[in-house]
């Protein structure tokens, strides 16, 4: 454990990620008891101001705090990207894991699926769902997630399949264990690894994806800050102030690189072989 | 103890077009073998011969096409999921790699104590006890329960293993090549602890292997196979001294010796057949130096050539 | 054909009727009443009857999906309601720039990722493998359309080279035409390349380490003639995998790419569809991006067979 | 006349996850045209990576040290230009894994003819015509109908043959090969050996046969090299080596095969002899002889220092300072 500890602190990208995250995760935490200003209060009188002290990154067209919607914003990622990871996971790992249990009509069933699932891209899905309920975070989170689904059946699927070939398993049916037991006691706790990286890579394109829903103005709504939906105010005004187009965008791609630097670096971590060849 | 009776076991392939017939792996084609309790049986044969299938359906992971597997005078091909468990403690198996049959993720005590999960549910205490002892007759420590098997060597790893199938103190251990991922030096000490546990528990071995000298070594009686069938089979020493079967002839024609004898060797030619095809002669017929024309025409049954030593050739 | 690509292409109807009845559950049934949905709920009853007797509403569900999915077989994609024109003029006219865009950033994508993936792994560890590995992270990490609006920013506001967005249309002549184009197919290249350069490095790195690449050393061809003459169509196989579904990517992607530079594609018209709630155009564009990135997946299919020989030995 | 080709305290460092490790420690010996030469030890014994040592194809991250000198030039300092012209041409290897050594998208003819055009400068059709008749000579049957199949539709042994008839297709004066029979079937081993032993003796090519079984270098090699813990214990002419058996290491492994029709089978009193212990990790080789913690003739001198190789009779060298109580006692 301490040798795993040793290497992680010298593991770059898994340092810098880790770094990067955590100072995601503690800004959303920080805006949930305080913000420099508050960031709903519009005042005209205060719009598009230059950075000052009292706006450290300046005040957007209707003289909105930008740091603080920024760390609002943080929040409304990371809840995306949260529930819709958690959606695609749970779902998607126990539909892998009973096609590598079951194999048959049953397995290709579940791949089909998830072929066609896949087939839809996580913003198209979205616009559908969008077109029907209407616009709103919730249906995003929805759209993301179902996504998700198919990322996560394919890879447990393939990773319990190569589980269930090697001999342990065939050594604890032996034993009279049933597919259940197996998978729960062996399958599942040799894949997890694989899972928890995969986790963060999706963690970072559910963010990337929900921006992008926002920006089209189908995600989140206003007046909650999100980070897709500050870019397309700032949009307006990209000739006038382009700051504000820029802080928005880098806090995405400062989150998004965090977590895939953090999931490469995991992987690293977890599976040495693999670590050689990057 | 064991008694297997004409086992048949075909695989369907997946079919090859639309409008072609399916075809099938013919993996066994009716095996029969005796072993009494305390005994060990050599399967000896080629990749394809149908050995693994063989280990397989004894261990009841597979379903024979035909054919009855009866231990301790039960046919366990036909017995349910539920009666199959309880009898799962009278057979165990140990695998030929073994790197890949220990879970990385669990401790060598659970992994040990793993038959006793749904076989012999028992107290924590006595589950501790049990561990120790099964550890304890393979030569390794107590406290080596609490290790993963990363931290073993090759050689031990395959005592853990060992000890695991040991642990229901079973009458059975169906052994898939339990030597031949180690090397050279560790196979020995390996090997020496099967005949002594075999010693000190009077279990029976079904051992699989295809190095006939470790058959040699372990087994009291060999049997050989040959595409799904056994051409040849007796007592050890008889077998491998004054063999019958023109394949089992080429068979220890084929082993290198180590002492530098430089001895023209009779080499075999061709490839082992197809398992795709049934043959209506002899299996061997391709491949046989001294084949004739009637052993195209009909398969040779296994019949005695003397006491205790049956061989499926015409020639025989 | 093989039977690999037979059984490919069932899956490929199989898909897009399976496709179709999606579709058609979740805009028509899904929502109870279409006809309310398209108008509001503070519709006049009268207003609602005339709408579901024009998209024959009244009909039952089975009738209404026959209906569309014949009408999509024989050309007729029925009529917008906004627009009050054929769906089909509609969207051949948004499709003369979005065919274009798309393939202009999947053969910058291919093409930027494959020089950068190859040059890294054949400089492995090196200066260059380690600045295009920590570009293609931030390649990654950037959302598209902010990275649009970065270049237009540069581009557009800065240099004023270009117009920040619109379209003149083929009609203006190519070259206008297509440097309208330059900026969106960048944007929507740039991160896909990032991730395609990714894979196709660490995709030749793995090939790097088979066994056959030793015997083509061992052959005494040099490291370079084994990158081109061994590695690279053995690499390819993820990579055109991964391709064939980057594109399904692209094709989303220009939905968002086409609202930043308000260029009258098929993802703007799918956006103005939904704000207009013209469920029957929403339908069949759906319908229609979802048979391009189906047939693109079993183009790539059809790819492998190219290249993998392994896939064409069963023919039907 | 210098040997053709003199190895000469060949080092070869690898690059593990938990350091540098030293895979090949100092391994000296000669090779005389046409002389077969066995290299026998388990794995980890560093055999393997003393031949790709040979032909620089070592992992990236590997260095070596010493000299390896093909009719008197260092291969070790040499361009990759320049080796490449030596791979394949004059020295060609043979590997162990038939399944996956071949290119599976390209037929076999392609990767036969390969060298040929490189070394031999033929053009595309001469070299074709080159490999058919090599496709025949390692004993593919229809040599014509299988040259344009691609590997997944051939046997192990046949695709071993392929390798073979890839090595051979230049002339090489040394033909390395490693552990070439190790994943094939018993009966086949016998053919591919067969091969290679006849086309040895055939074309007066020098051979270095690896493997891990005492048996296959007894019948095709004449000299013998055993190996362990990246160093040579023990070497000499096959007869030798078996006959006298001065490393304690060398008689262990002897000991310890069971072996066809020795009268002992199932002779419960006489277990086999064992050799305790396991086989080292690279990365913590002990001290002084690397055999010591699991020799019963060990003493302190041996933990403390390397032994010499000490010589045991003509052209038979043991290192091992207690060969006093090996050499002519029984094993």
């Amino acid at each position: 454990m301490s040798d795993w500890l040793a290497r992680a602190v010298r593991h770059r990208s898994f340092m810098i990620g880790g770094i990067l995250t955590f100072v995601l995760l503690a800004l959303a935490f920080v805006s949930l008891f305080w913000t420099p200003n508050n960031p709903y209060r519009l005042n005209i009188r205060m719009r598009l101001k230059p950075p000052s002290l009292d706006y450290l990154l300046g005040t957007d067209a209707f003289g909105r705090d930008v740091v603080s919607q920024l760390m609002v914003g943080a929040q409304n990622s990371i809840v995306v990207g949260v529930i819709a990871v958690a959606i695609g996971l749970s779902l998607g790992v126990s539909l892998g894991l009973i096609g590598a249990a079951r194999r048959g009509w049953l397995e290709e069933l579940i791949m089909r699926f998830s072929d066609f699932t896949l087939a839809f891209p996580a913003v198209l899905s979205a616009i559908l769902l969008t077109a029907i309920f209407g616009p709103g975070s919730l249906n995003s989170i929805v759209a993301i997630g179902i996504y998700n689904i198919p990322v996560f059946a394919r890879l447990s699927r393939a990773a319990g399949n190569s589980i269930w070939a090697r001999d342990f398993v065939t050594a604890s049916r032996a034993c009279g264990k049933g597919a259940f037991r197996i998978t729960i006691e062996h399958v599942l706790p040799n894949i997890v690894p694989i899972i928890v990286v995969q986790a963060t890579i999706q963690f970072a394109i559910a963010i990337l994806a929900e921006a992008a829903l926002s920006y089209l103005g189908l995600g989140t709504q206003p007046p909650t800050p999100s980070w897709g939906r500050m870019l397309n105010e700032a949009q307006t005004h990209v000739f006038t102030t382009p700051s504000l187009a820029i802080y928005p965008g880098l806090a995405i791609a400062f989150s998004v690189l965090g977590l895939n630097l953090l999931g490469d670096g995991l992987r690293d971590l977890i599976d040495p072989k693999l670590a050689r060849q990057r | 103890m064991l008694s297997v009776r004409d086992l048949t076991r075909h695989f369907t392939l997946p079919r090859e077009g639309l409008t072609a017939p399916p075809r099938h792996v013919y993996a066994l084609n009716g095996v029969s073998f005796d072993l009494a309790a305390g005994r060990s049986l050599g399967i000896v044969g080629e990749s394809g011969c149908g050995k693994s299938t063989l280990a397989r359906i004894v261990m009841a992971l597979d379903k024979p096409t035909a054919g009855r597997v009866e231990l301790l005078g039960e046919d366990i091909a036909g017995l349910d999921a539920r009666q199959l468990r309880a009898r799962r403690r009278h057979f165990q198996m140990v695998f030929q790699d073994p790197y890949g049959s220990l879970d990385p993720r669990q401790q060598v005590g659970r992994i040990v104590g793993e038959p006793l999960d749904v076989l012999e549910p028992t107290s924590k205490a006595e589950r501790r006890q049990r561990i120790a002892e099964a550890l304890a007759s393979v030569g390794l420590r107590p406290t080596d329960a609490d290790k993963y098997p990363h931290e073993f060597s090759g050689g031990q790893r395959q005592r853990i293993a060992i000890a695991r199938a040991l642990i229901t103190r079973p009458s059975l251990i169906v052994a898939d090549e339990p030597v031949s991922a180690l090397d050279v030096s560790v196979q020995a000490q390996v090997l020496n602890l099967l005949q002594e546990l075999q010693d000190r528990f009077g279990v029976a071995y079904l051992f699989i292997s295809h190095d006939l000298a470790v058959v040699e070594y372990v087994c009291d009686e060999v049997a050989v196979m040959y595409l799904g069938r056994i051409v040849e089979q007796g007592p050890t020493g008889r077998v491998l001294s004054r063999p019958y079967h023109p394949y089992t002839q080429a068979l220890l024609d084929a082993v290198p010796r180590a002492a530098a004898d430089a001895r023209p060797r009779k080499v075999l030619q061709g490839n082992v057949g197809s398992q795709i095809k049934v043959a209506t002669g002899c299996p061997f017929a391709d491949r046989c130096p001294r084949v004739e024309g009637r052993c195209h025409d009909s398969v040779p049954p296994l019949r005695v050539v003397e006491e205790g030593h049956l061989a499926a050739c015409h020639l025989a | 054909m093989s039977l690999f690509l037979a059984k490919r292409f069932a899956t490929l109807i199989g898909t897009l009727l399976f496709t179709s009845i999606v579709i058609f559950i979740v805009l028509e049934i899904l929502p109870g009443d279409p006809a309310l949905l398209i108008l509001g709920i503070d519709a006049q009853p009268g207003q609602l009857e005339v709408l579901r007797q024009q998209l024959g509403l009244n009909d039952p569900a089975w009738t209404r999906y026959w209906h569309w999915v014949g009408g999509l077989l024989t050309g007729d994609f029925g009529i917008s309601y906004a627009y009050k024109v054929p769906v089909w003029e509609l969207i051949g006219e948004r499709l003369q720039l979005t065919i274009p865009l798309a393939f202009i950033s999947m053969a910058l994508t291919a093409f930027l990722a494959l020089v950068l993936g190859v040059y890294a792994a054949a400089n492995h560890n090196k200066t260059g493998d380690v600045a295009i590995m920590a570009t293609s992270q931030v390649g990654i990490s950037i959302p598209s359309f902010w990275f649009a609006i970065l270049l237009i920013l540069l581009f557009a506001v800065h240099l004023g080279w270009v117009s920040a967005g619109g379209f003149p249309g083929w009609g203006a002549g190519l070259v206008p035409a297509l440097a309208s184009l330059i900026l969106p197919a960048i944007s929507l290249a740039i991160v896909q390349a990032a991730i395609l350069a990714r894979i196709t490095r660490s995709s030749v790195l793995e090939v790097m380490r088979e066994d056959f690449v030793r015997t083509a050393r061992a052959k005494g061809v040099s490291k370079r003639a084994v990158l081109w003459g061994h590695v690279l169509r053995n690499a390819m196989i993820p990579v055109i995998t991964v391709m064939g579904v980057q594109f399904g990517n692209l094709i989303a992607g220009t939905i968002v790419i086409e609202q930043v530079f308000t260029l009258p594609g098929l993802g703007r018209l799918m956006f103005q569809a939904i704000n207009q709630r013209d469920l029957e155009l929403i339908k069949n564009v759906v319908m229609l991006l979802a048979v391009f990135v189906v047939t693109i997946n079993f183009i790539v299919d059809m790819l492998y067979v190219v290249i993998d020989p392994r896939l064409k030995v069963h023919d039907v | 006349m210098a040997a053709l080709l003199e190895v000469e305290d060949l080092h070869v460092t690898l690059e593990t996850s938990r350091g540098p490790a030293d895979a090949v420690r100092g391994v000296s010996f000669a090779l005389e045209r046409g002389e077969t030469l066995g290299i026998v030890g388990e794995s980890g014994c560093g055999k393997s990576m003393t031949a790709l040592g040979l032909i620089g194809l070592l992992p990236e991250r590997a260095r070596t040290r010493g000299a390896v000198r093909l009719d008197g030039r260092d291969l070790l300092t040499m361009s990759e230009g320049e080796l490449c012209g030596i791979r394949g041409n004059r020295i060609a290897m043979i590997f162990q894994e038939p399944m996956t050594s071949l290119n599976p998208v390209h037929p076999v003819g392609r990767q036969i003819a390969e060298p040929l055009m490189l070394h031999r400068g033929l053009n595309r059709a001469a070299a074709r015509e080159e490999a058919l008749r090599l496709l025949d000579r390692v004993g593919i049957p229809n040599p014509a109908a299988r040259i344009d199949a691609y590997p997944h539709q051939m046997s192990g042994g046949q695709r071993q043959r392929v390798m073979i008839a890839i090595a051979l297709s230049c002339n090489p004066d040394i033909l390395l090969a490693d552990e070439p029979t190790t994943a094939l079937d018993v009966t086949i081993q016998g053919q591919i050996l067969d091969l290679i032993r006849d086309l040895v003796d055939e074309r007066g090519m020098s051979l270095i046969l690896i493997s891990h079984a005492l048996g296959v270098i007894a019948e095709n090699t004449r000299r013998m090299l055993v190996m362990y813990g990246g160093r040579v214990v023990e070497s000499g002419p096959v007869g030798e080596v078996f006959g006298r058996m001065a490393h304690p290491y060398t008689r262990g492994l002897f000991a310890a095969i069971p072996r066809l029709g020795d009268g002992r089978a199932r002779d419960r009193a006489r277990p086999l002899a064992t050799i305790t212990g396991t086989v080292p990790e690279l990365a913590d080789m002990p001290p002084g002889c690397a055999f010591a913690p699991r020799c019963d003739l060990a003493v302190d001198a041996c933990r403390l220092a390397q032994p010499p190789l000490l010589s045991i009779g003509h052209d038979h060298v043991a290192a091992c300072i207690r060969t006093d109580h090996t050499v002519g006692v029984p094993a």
